[in-house]
């Protein structure tokens, strides 16, 4: 065999730099040349203002890995190249890192795909066991990489401020709650609180928080959203007036369609919050939430007028991440908003 | 200015009175379906009314300790909601 | 564009139900603790707090899948928790007549603790009914997923004998 | 003066939430299609359970129980979208076409398979693009 060429996601984890020297081990083991493609998967496309930012980690996580591959390399015939993907689209599921990952192949015909085991593109959770169902799906050969245990221990150190956050935080939350529904004078509450509070957060930190919580930004999401109840509570008022006209009168115009909007907030928490918001919003009734696609019925077009103008998604947005990704196109502008038939649901 | 003779219970007596006769009236589509999801839904507003008439009851006859059934009753109605939609897509979902 | 095709082998319950599952979850549970610890002064409070208990559990194995729930939750914690709630039942049962009074006569305590006739209750609450109604839901609900298969009869009809103690 | 603000309010107030729900039983038996049932019976329902509760809330005062109406309003938020959402979505996944305004203008009458034969005297001209800006 002449030259292996493998194609290595990096994101910023603690055993990428063992995963780029295996990517070299394992390459060179049955061929004396190797061509490593280092690529960084961005879930964000640049037209979101925290693309940028995640641009510039992906430029200087690439460099470095350049340098480890550099080094791991020694005088083997290595050829790097590098490059970043998904800046001019929105990757959201694995299957959409998948697909990012055979283009990228089938371009530079890659023939091995090699997977840091703790590979987490972006915010969101590990999505190692559905990637590589999709690479499989994708007819993409890969392999995960064999890195060493240290680094396992290593990571568990590394999350245990993480792990004591969601512990901490669910703790207090249980006993606030269960202090408001009892009486907080009361000796027997105080211990039982304690008591049941501990039961709650050992039993279901890591069920409740799927996502890593930040020590500031979690307390200011919160604030976020405490005013933005408000705004939901006067939109679905205005809205059900609108709703109410229409049912009440005997003629009952509706118009339903069912749209697709290609929203950008992340999975999870912000997703819930979009979904049920537009949901509670009367007119529009979120069908399906496949990854950031939400499949949307609408009936009545002032509704989807409403939807297509993203007014909820820019409050999302700012709930979830400030003032400033507010600002974004509408999903009309985008052009993620589109009228689809019944069929295709 | 209260008007004589009308006290807050009442009304909210008479309103759990005319939520039970907005209930019977959604109960038509719980009979009629024709889908099941239909029924579900049907089901589903009857337990959000259910709840609201215990709460209303709750005032209405001074009797807290109906919020605390109401409470449970919403649950067990989101519980259903999602345990039989989930049952009833094919394959039962995770069954 | 319909994505589903692919998905049939991992049919995974909407992000949506999930996420919420997850936030509700702890208050839920919460409740359900507060309820069962408060029984004593509210009607058939205990009854619910365990019913409460068992439905979180539920909501987060239809959330999460049926099988993934189970490993969480040991089944032997379940049936420890049933048999649990027995022990209580019946030690507070015995206690009191170990005191001289009659199965479940409070009033022994009170005379021989100086302790009020509350706590024999919340004993008795929290332990004897929370405990076995959580976790008669819960075996029940999980006996019923896991079908009626030969193999399983044998261990449902264990878990009914304890929970015909009640 | 206060006493008779609050009375008013709770008046209002639930009013107010008989009102949604009445809209709402209308919606479940008009509408053509369980998607189109789905948006009053999930969120005019909401809404109207929501306003009946805060009455509660407001005539119960400053005490324990209203502690637990409050949190039974926001749990009725957060759940009832989730179990709409929830229905909706088994009605799509077994196949439930919806009527769409498309369908309905095409030949007059939504096709079949949207398991809506009932919808006697309620014939919704859904091809008609009315009430544009209803929603101010």
């Amino acid at each position: 065999m002449a030259g292996n060429r493998v194609l290595v996601p990096l994101s910023d984890t603690v055993t990428v730099r063992q995963t780029v020297s295996y990517a070299v081990r394992s390459g060179l083991e049955d061929a004396d040349s190797l061509e490593v493609h280092l690529v960084v998967a961005l879930p964000h496309d640049t037209e979101v203002p925290e693309g940028d930012e995640q641009r510039e980690e992906a430029n200087q996580l690439l460099a470095r890995a350049r340098r480890w591959l550099a080094e791991d390399a020694g005088d083997a015939d290595v050829t790097v190249e590098s490059a970043v993907l998904g800046d001019d689209e929105y990757l959201f599921g694995p299957r959409d890192y998948a697909d990012a990952f055979e283009e990228y192949a089938d371009e530079h015909g890659v023939d091995l795909v090699v997977i840091d085991p703790e590979y987490k593109p972006g915010v969101t959770s590990s999505i190692l066991q559905p990637l590589e169902r999709e690479l499989d799906a994708a007819g993409l050969s890969y392999d995960e990489a064999a890195v060493e245990r240290p680094a396992r221990h290593e990571r568990l150190v590394g999350e245990g401020t993480e792990r004591f956050d969601r512990y901490f935080a669910l703790f207090w939350i249980s006993f606030g709650f269960y202090l408001v529904l009892g009486d907080p004078t009361y000796w027997f509450d105080l211990v039982t609180g304690v008591a049941v509070a501990g039961i709650v957060s050992a039993s279901l930190a890591n069920v409740t928080f799927s996502f890593p919580l930040d020590r500031i930004e979690s307390p200011i999401r919160t604030v976020r959203f405490a005013f933005y109840v408000p705004y939901l509570i006067w939109e679905i008022v205005k809205a059900n007036v609108a709703i109410s006209v229409v049912i009440l009168r005997p003629s009952m115009p509706i118009a339903p369609t069912i749209t697709r909007v290609n929203t950008r907030v992340r999975s999870g928490l912000p997703l819930l919050a979009l979904a049920n918001s537009i949901t509670l919003t009367p007119g529009t009734l979120t069908v399906r939430a496949n990854d950031q696609r939400l499949i949307v019925h609408t009936l009545i077009p002032s509704a989807r007028e409403d939807l297509f103008d993203g007014s909820l998604e820019r409050a999302v947005r700012f709930v979830f991440n400030g003032r400033e990704s507010a600002r974004i196109p509408s999903p009309r502008e985008r052009g993620d908003a589109e009228i689809i038939g019944g069929d295709e649901l | 200015m209260i008007p004589a003779g009308v006290s807050i219970e009442e009304i909210f007596l008479l309103a759990a009175a005319l939520f039970v006769v907005l209930a019977i009236v959604m109960f038509y589509r719980a009979v009629a379906g024709p889908t099941t999801q239909d029924r579900l839904l049907a089901v589903n507003v009857l337990g959000t009314n259910t709840v609201v008439i215990l709460a209303l009851l709750a005032a209405g006859l001074d009797e807290p300790w109906f919020l605390d059934i109401a409470l449970i009753y919403a649950l067990l109605n989101f519980l259903m909601a999602v345990a039989i939609s989930k049952f009833t897509v094919e394959r039962g979902g995770v069954l | 564009m319909s994505r589903t095709d692919t998905y049939d082998d991992t049919y995974t319950e909407s992000q949506v139900i999930m996420t919420s599952v997850r936030i509700i979850a702890p208050f839920t549970l919460t409740y359900g603790m507060f309820m069962s610890l408060h029984g004593a002064d509210t009607p058939g409070g205990s009854f619910q707090g365990g019913a409460i208990i068992g439905v979180t559990v539920l909501m987060l194995a239809f959330a999460f899948g049926i099988e993934p729930t189970r490993r969480w939750l040991k089944n032997s914690f379940v049936v420890g928790l049933v048999t649990a709630g027995v022990a209580i039942f019946i030690g507070t049962g015995l206690a009191t007549i170990a005191l001289g009074g009659n199965f479940l006569e409070y009033d022994a305590f009170v005379e021989t603790f100086g302790i009020a006739h509350y706590w024999g209750m919340e004993a008795i609450e929290v332990g004897g009914v929370a405990l076995i109604v959580a976790g008669v839901v819960i075996t029940l609900f999980f006996a019923t997923a896991a079908g009626f298969t030969p193999d399983g009869r044998g261990e449902e009809s264990y878990q009914a004998e304890v929970t015909d103690d009640d | 003066m206060i006493e008779a603000a609050r009375f008013w309010a709770i008046v209002v107030l639930v009013v107010a939430g008989l009102f949604f729900t009445f809209v709402s039983a209308v919606g479940v038996i008009r509408l053509p299609d369980i998607y189109a049932r789905a948006h009053t019976a999930s969120q005019t329902d909401t809404l109207g359970a929501g306003l009946a509760l805060a009455a509660v809330a407001l005539a119960l005062g400053w005490q324990q129980a209203s502690v637990y109406t409050v949190l039974l309003l926001f749990f009725v938020f957060i759940t009832n979208p989730t179990a709409a959402h929830a229905i909706a979505r088994s009605a799509a996944e077994t196949g439930i076409e919806p009527v769409t305004a498309d369908s309905a203008t095409d030949d007059g009458s939504p096709d079949s398979g949207t398991g809506a034969p009932d919808r006697n005297s309620s014939e919704p001209d859904a091809g008609s693009d009315v009430d544009g800006g209803e929603t101010a």
